[in-house]
């Protein structure tokens, strides 16, 4: 029994150092492999704090065992009476005033690290990123370029891009763990933080505050790229008009039915009649076909689609848009589909950076 | 620690010095009431919390300063300050043993916590009538009504206490095992005027100046 | 378990006796079978919620009724599982400790029993009746408005009935302490236990009311159309974030001080040897309350407080390490040097050592705040929470039954079975919750009703999934452990070789407690008559009367009034004929009031004879 | 037996006496209570103050009513309160915090 017992815990302990070895789990969503300023900045914190604690730890178990091989009551032997020890002031002394000191080498560090992250003072002079969290999207509108976009963010590499979040609902919080830690997406008010991204690529972003059934299908992604590439998606997603989509006979369909079915009275398909701070009922579908996921989660096939336009419900739960339009046909679905596939106003994709 | 053991103890010739505290019982009492109010403080901390919170959040409603008049509130804060003075009378009677006067002093007090919650319920109507000034118009509305209202109901809680105690003891005299209930209740009244001193100060004085 | 004296009444007559009791020994008995119960259904809904996760995109369950498991999971373990239990420990067990006859208030006592009772009664129906509460144990404002149904409005009454009878508890056992110390049991004589029952009571007294307050709020703005949290009307919804942490943060150590008193009596007997620091231990329990009741806002350091805020509350937090750890390392120098015997109760105890210290370490680490903007809502705090609660709340749980066991039911509880029970929940623990500090970092926010595949979170979610089910092994070797030791050998008055006054009493102990009231002659009264005297308490009062309060049924009744009313709460926005059910709920519970107001009880006497009777029967 | 008596008369006397001159200073703060009430209804009243002192002024006149009311009004001050003092004052402190987490740390 003893034999099997350690046997069993010798493997846990193993499990639990491959785990950690391993992978500190998908690169480009661990907050354990920073690629943005407030994920390193976090991370140190969290490597400080972790040492200093550990060795905290150390030092309790240890006495553990020196306690239970030196003190403990062997098999047979008789009670016996112990000295009758009260306390010793200085030995309690000794473990208030380290402990003290310790929090000291955490405290002061957390601070200075508080605010640097809160400076916010040249807010004015870096690009502006008005975030809106919904039932169960992101909507972004980027400030002074006359554009919003929804589900993916582009943002330039190596900038200090600032986001201003609100919630058109309830509590949401923003959370893109490979660049920074999250802030909460507030009803009443705006709430500011800076993030900069070290490298190209595309970031998970998730919703970090339970917002209802779909919470957990919350995605959204942030798309670093280049500088020269930020530019040109934003001047792409500028021009870009969706009335002027040069289609085919079933995407042209499509067309039609999307306004037919009255898709577009809640969803944008192009900037031309942007509005500033305008809050917009359903995700803008500009880039549709240049996003990453389906409605945040769903991989972008032809499949995913059908099954979100056909029962929307099924994928996520709770969501706005389940029955907020008429039933559809599946040669509908196609043609809305088709229509959708060609919303790609750039070259610079989600794809491209993955 | 004076442990009664005996029916008779709470019927005593000459009563102790202290009545209200002369049993373990009465003991207990005294403590509870005293360590409710002070969960009671939180309580109406929170609860001013919350109005001053929110007292700017008028939604386009009428503001404190539309709505307040000073001469009721005086009114008000005079009727039940007094009410505490009588209180205070009612237990210096029940110390000397006095059921008469100690009965007639909290029929005083009671007299004027109902002409207190008189005024209260008239301003209430008055906002509602005249202003449309109600617990949904606005935030500020909501925890107005709140505070105050909270404050209002401990009042008819405590008229309602006190109506009872004066009924139920109305035969018995006074003796061991009802005394430490009177007190138990003034303590309580006392503490609902401190209340009120907070609520004048903080919600009508403050609210009138902005 | 007191079988004996059951066999010989018939059923209705033991069922009456419990719906009547104002003993505090038996309203424990209720609270520990009343707690066991939901902390059985709290546990399956936990089992429920690792299912779910036990591999991506899982459907075991739907997303609306995943949110539901993890409410009630909460809400339950806290408010009806863990608190309950607590409580009755301290009601079974604090009033024997200081040399007391029964509580301030015993029927008080009572009555906080059936409110909690029902209260979490109500909070369950909503199963039921149309879907339980979603909007997480905490239900944040802009959630559990949005939520539809009545969930939520469960969760208020029930709440609300629940918290109006601990508040009461709190009261009473300050109360009982203050004024019913027997002659000698001086403050710094009290024992560690009846200390942190103080201290968490007064937690619970200040802590409380704000919950109440945030409730009273949420329920008129979802009842009564109020704008408190409406954010077009200028309500703000950050209000219900601060009240519920400022009553949410002393809720953590309202679970966990008496856990630290438990621990400290067992260190002490099972060491043979006084507490280490006796003083020290005292003045960290209060400077533990005291400190966390200024830390609420820790919870909140993503809300956007600035950065101002975040650096006190960050600092404060920290602080709190200080007098934890003089606790740690008093319990290590109390078993220092002492002889220590290793059975199921010090088994929970040492195992407690290891697993709270983690679960502190995390704490002092999400204290920091800019770290915290990564831990929080991840997974990382749900490891660190279950850490803290089960490797201290639960671990002290079973500990205190173990240890306390046959003081409370007579009969001592199976060494075998207990150990069999500790390995598989400590192993469990350890298994479904460290893995959870690095799902948290890799990305995966709590609440998640699915994780995404191919987002490398498979591995540490199965893990974790096997771990509960260890815990609940664990769990159920204990249920049989309890029938089985039912019919055991009877307990002696002192099985451990005890120090303090409870086990100067006969197991279980007489319904009157003591014959004579005890004389305390300092720190470990049975211990002290041991080592110096003639190993009996000394009387502090000759042999006589013992007065008595007498039982009632209204405790039973004005919960059920209340119970009623909250029905009427909760649905008289569908239908104008609940206010019936509000109204007569109400009025039927404060007519009760007043009833038992009007008439005079002046409870009854155990005569002189009948006490001389018992003692020659102990002493034979 | 007659002696206890007389000495339980004039003891009876003697605490009536004090429980007089207690009153009489109960009278006193409630003198001083309207006093102060008055004061603080006529600073609002005239509006010639400036708002930051006001405010604060009302506050100080809240909790010296206070004051009096737990210590003369509610006999805080006898002998054997301390623990209801001591309960009020955590009372108190809770409160404050409370306050000072809704008002001052919660607005943008």
């Amino acid at each position: 029994m003893k034999d099997w017992l350690s046997k069993f815990r010798a493997l846990v302990l193993f499990g639990i150092v491959a785990l950690v070895l391993s992978a500190c789990g998908r690169e480009n969503l661990t907050a354990l492999d920073p690629k943005g300023y407030g994920a390193e900045v976090s991370l140190k914190l969290i490597l400080l704090t972790t040492i200093v604690m550990t060795s905290v730890f150390l030092v309790v178990i240890i006495l553990l065992i020196i306690v239970l091989v030196r003190f403990r009551r062997k098999k047979g032997e008789p009670l016996k009476n112990v000295p009758q020890v009260e306390g010793s002031k200085t030995l309690e002394a000794i473990w208030t005033i380290i402990p003290i000191i310790l929090v000291g080498i955490m405290a002061v560090p957390t601070v200075v690290a508080t605010f640097q992250l809160a400076d916010t003072s040249d807010k004015d002079e870096h690009i502006n990123i008005n975030v809106t969290g919904y039932q169960y999207w992101w909507h972004f509108e980027y400030e002074n370029e006359e554009i919003a976009t929804s589900q993916d963010m582009y943002i330039p590499v190596n900038k200090k891009v600032y986001v201003n979040l609100i919630s058109n609902d309830v509590l949401h919080s923003f959370w893109v763990p490979s660049i920074s830690g999250k802030l909460d997406v507030n009803p009443e008010n705006v709430n500011t933080m800076f993030i900069q991204a070290y490298e190209e690529g595309v970031y998970f972003g998730k919703c970090a505050e339970l917002c209802g059934p779909s919470h957990s299908l919350m995605d959204f992604k942030v798309v670093v790229v280049s500088e020269e590439e930020y530019e040109q998606w934003v001047n792409d997603m500028k021009s870009f008009n969706s009335q002027e989509l040069e289609l085919d006979a079933v995407a042209a369909e499509g067309r039609d039915l999307f306004e037919e079915k009255g898709c577009v009275a809640c969803h944008a398909t192009d900037s031309q009649n942007f509005v500033p701070g305008q809050k917009p009922i359903g995700p803008d579908l500009t880039q549709f076909a240049d996003r990453s996921r389906i409605a945040g989660i769903l991989h972008p096939t032809e499949e995913n689609l059908y099954k979100w336009l056909k029962d929307p419900e099924s994928v996520k739960p709770g969501n706005k848009m389940t029955g907020a339009y008429p039933e559809l046909s599946d040669e509908e679905i196609e043609k809305i589909s088709a229509y959708l596939m060609q919303l790609s106003p750039s070259e610079v994709t989600a794809a491209s950076k993955e | 620690m004076a442990q009664v053991h005996d029916h008779s103890e709470l019927f005593p010739e000459v009563m102790p010095p202290e009545p209200e505290k002369a049993t373990l019982e009465g003991k207990n009492k005294f403590f509870g009431i005293w360590f409710f109010l002070g969960g009671e403080t939180v309580l109406f901390a929170s609860l001013f919390g919350v109005y001053l919170a929110l007292k700017n959040s008028t939604a386009g409603g009428p503001s404190s300063q539309e709505l307040f008049g000073l001469g009721l509130v005086f009114i008000m804060t005079m009727l039940l300050l007094t009410s505490s003075l009588t209180s205070v009378y009612a237990m210096y009677h029940m110390r000397n043993n006095d059921f008469k006067k100690m009965y007639l002093w909290l029929g005083i007090t009671g007299l004027l916590g109902i002409g207190f919650l008189a005024c209260e319920i008239y301003e209430f109507a008055h906002y509602i009538t005249d202003y449309g000034f109600t617990f949904r118009s606005s935030a500020f509305g909501s925890a107005f009504y709140a505070l105050v209202g909270f404050h209002g109901g401990h009042v008819l809680f405590g008229i309602c206490w006190l109506t009872t105690l004066l009924i139920r003891n109305a035969k018995r005299g006074l003796n061991l095992y009802n005394a430490p209930k009177f007190n138990t209740f003034s303590i309580y009244w006392h503490f609902i005027d401190v209340v009120w001193v907070f609520i004048f100060s903080v919600v009508y004085l403050m609210g009138k100046v902005g | 378990m007191a079988t004996t004296a059951a066999a010989k009444r018939s059923f209705w007559e033991f069922i009456w006796d419990y719906l009547t009791t104002v003993d505090h020994k038996k309203i424990a008995h209720l609270y520990l079978a009343g707690g066991g119960f939901f902390f059985i259904l709290g546990g399956i809904e936990a089992l429920i919620i690792r299912i779910q996760l036990i591999k991506p995109e899982n459907d075991f369950i739907s997303a609306g009724f995943y949110n539901e498991m993890i409410t009630m999971h909460g809400t339950t373990m806290i408010f009806l599982a863990a608190m309950p239990i607590i409580v009755g420990l301290m009601n079974a067990i604090m009033p024997l400790q200081i040399g007391a006859r029964d509580v301030a208030f015993p029927f008080l006592n009572a009555l906080s029993f059936w409110l909690f009772f029902f209260g979490g009664l109500l909070l369950n129906l909503s199963f039921l009746f149309g879907g339980a509460p979603d909007a997480g144990w905490t239900s944040y404002a802009s959630l559990s408005m949005d939520s539809s149904g009545h969930g939520i409005d469960y969760y208020i009454a029930g709440l609300q009935i629940a918290g109006a009878g601990t508040l009461m508890t709190g009261i009473n056992f300050i109360a009982t302490i203050v004024t019913m110390r027997a002659p000698g049991m001086t403050y710094m004589r009290m024992p560690l236990f009846t200390w942190t029952t103080f201290v968490t009571s007064v937690l619970i007294l200040f802590a409380f009311p704000p919950l109440t307050i945030n409730l009273f709020l949420l329920m008129f703005d979802r009842m009564f159309g109020t704008a408190f949290f409406n954010v077009a009307l200028g309500g703000n919804q950050v209000i219900y974030q601060h009240l519920f942490w400022i009553f949410g943060h002393p809720e953590v150590y309202i679970l966990i001080l008496p856990m630290f008193g438990v621990f400290s009596e067992i260190f002490a007997t099972f060491s043979r040897k006084r507490l280490f620091g006796y003083t020290a231990m005292v003045f960290a329990t209060m400077l533990i309350a005291f400190l966390g009741f200024m830390v609420w806002a820790h919870h909140m350091f993503t809300v956007g407080l600035g950065p101002v805020a975040n650096a006190i509350f960050a600092v404060g937090t920290m602080a709190i390490a200080v007098p934890t750890g003089i606790k740690i390392f008093n319990w290590l120098l109390t078993m220092w040097g002492g002889q220590v015997t290793i059975n199921s109760a010090m088994l929970w105890a040492l195992g407690f050592i290891p697993t709270f210290t983690i679960g502190g370490m995390t704490g002092v680490m999400l204290g920091s705040n800019v770290a915290d903007y990564q831990y929080h809502d991840s997974y990382f705090v749900v490891g660190h929470f279950h850490y803290v609660i089960v490797g201290g709340s639960v671990f002290g749980i079973f500990a205190a039954l173990h240890y306390w066991w046959p003081k409370m039911f007579g009969r001592v509880l199976n060494e075998t079975l207990g150990k069999l029970t500790f390995w598989p929940f400590f192993i469990g623990v350890h298994l479904t919750f460290f893995v959870q500090h690095l799902l948290g970092l890799m990305g995966m926010p709590r609440r998640y009703w699915v994780f995404l595949e191919d987002q490398s979170l498979d591995l540490g979610n199965l893990i974790s999934t096997i771990g509960a089910f260890l815990m609940g092994v664990g769990a159920i070797i204990f249920v049989i452990n309890i029938i089985v030791s039912a019919f055991g050998e009877k307990a002696a008055a002192d099985p451990w070789d005890g120090r303090t006054l409870e086990w100067a009493v006969s197991s279980p102990a007489p319904y009157y407690n003591f014959a004579q009231l005890p004389l305390v002659r300092g720190l470990d009264p049975l211990w002290i008559e041991k080592m110096e005297g003639n190993g009996k308490i000394p009387a502090a009062e000759p042999l006589g009367d013992v007065h008595m309060p007498n039982g009632s049924i209204i405790p039973f009744l004005m919960s059920i009034g209340f119970f009623i009313s909250g029905f009427g709460f909760i649905y008289q926005t569908d239908n104008v004929y609940w206010y019936l059910a509000l109204y007569g709920g109400l009025a039927f519970s404060i007519a009760l009031m007043i009833i038992r107001s009007v008439k005079d009880d002046y409870g009854y006497y155990i005569p002189k004879e009948e006490l001389e009777k018992a003692l020659e029967g102990e002493a034979k | 037996m007659t002696d206890t008596k007389v000495n339980n008369m004039s003891k009876e006397s003697f605490r009536r006496q004090k429980s007089r001159e207690e009153m009489q200073k109960q009278l006193i703060s409630f003198g001083l209570m309207i006093v102060l009430t008055l004061v603080a209804f006529a600073v609002v009243a005239m509006d010639t103050f400036h708002k930051g002192f006001v405010i604060p002024f009302l506050f100080l006149m809240a909790i010296v009513q206070a004051g009096f009311q737990f210590y003369y009004f509610m006999h805080l001050k006898e002998r054997g309160t301390g623990m209801a003092a001591l309960l009020i004052y955590g009372g108190v402190w809770a409160a404050f915090l409370t306050l000072a987490g809704l008002i001052v740390i919660s607005w943008w």
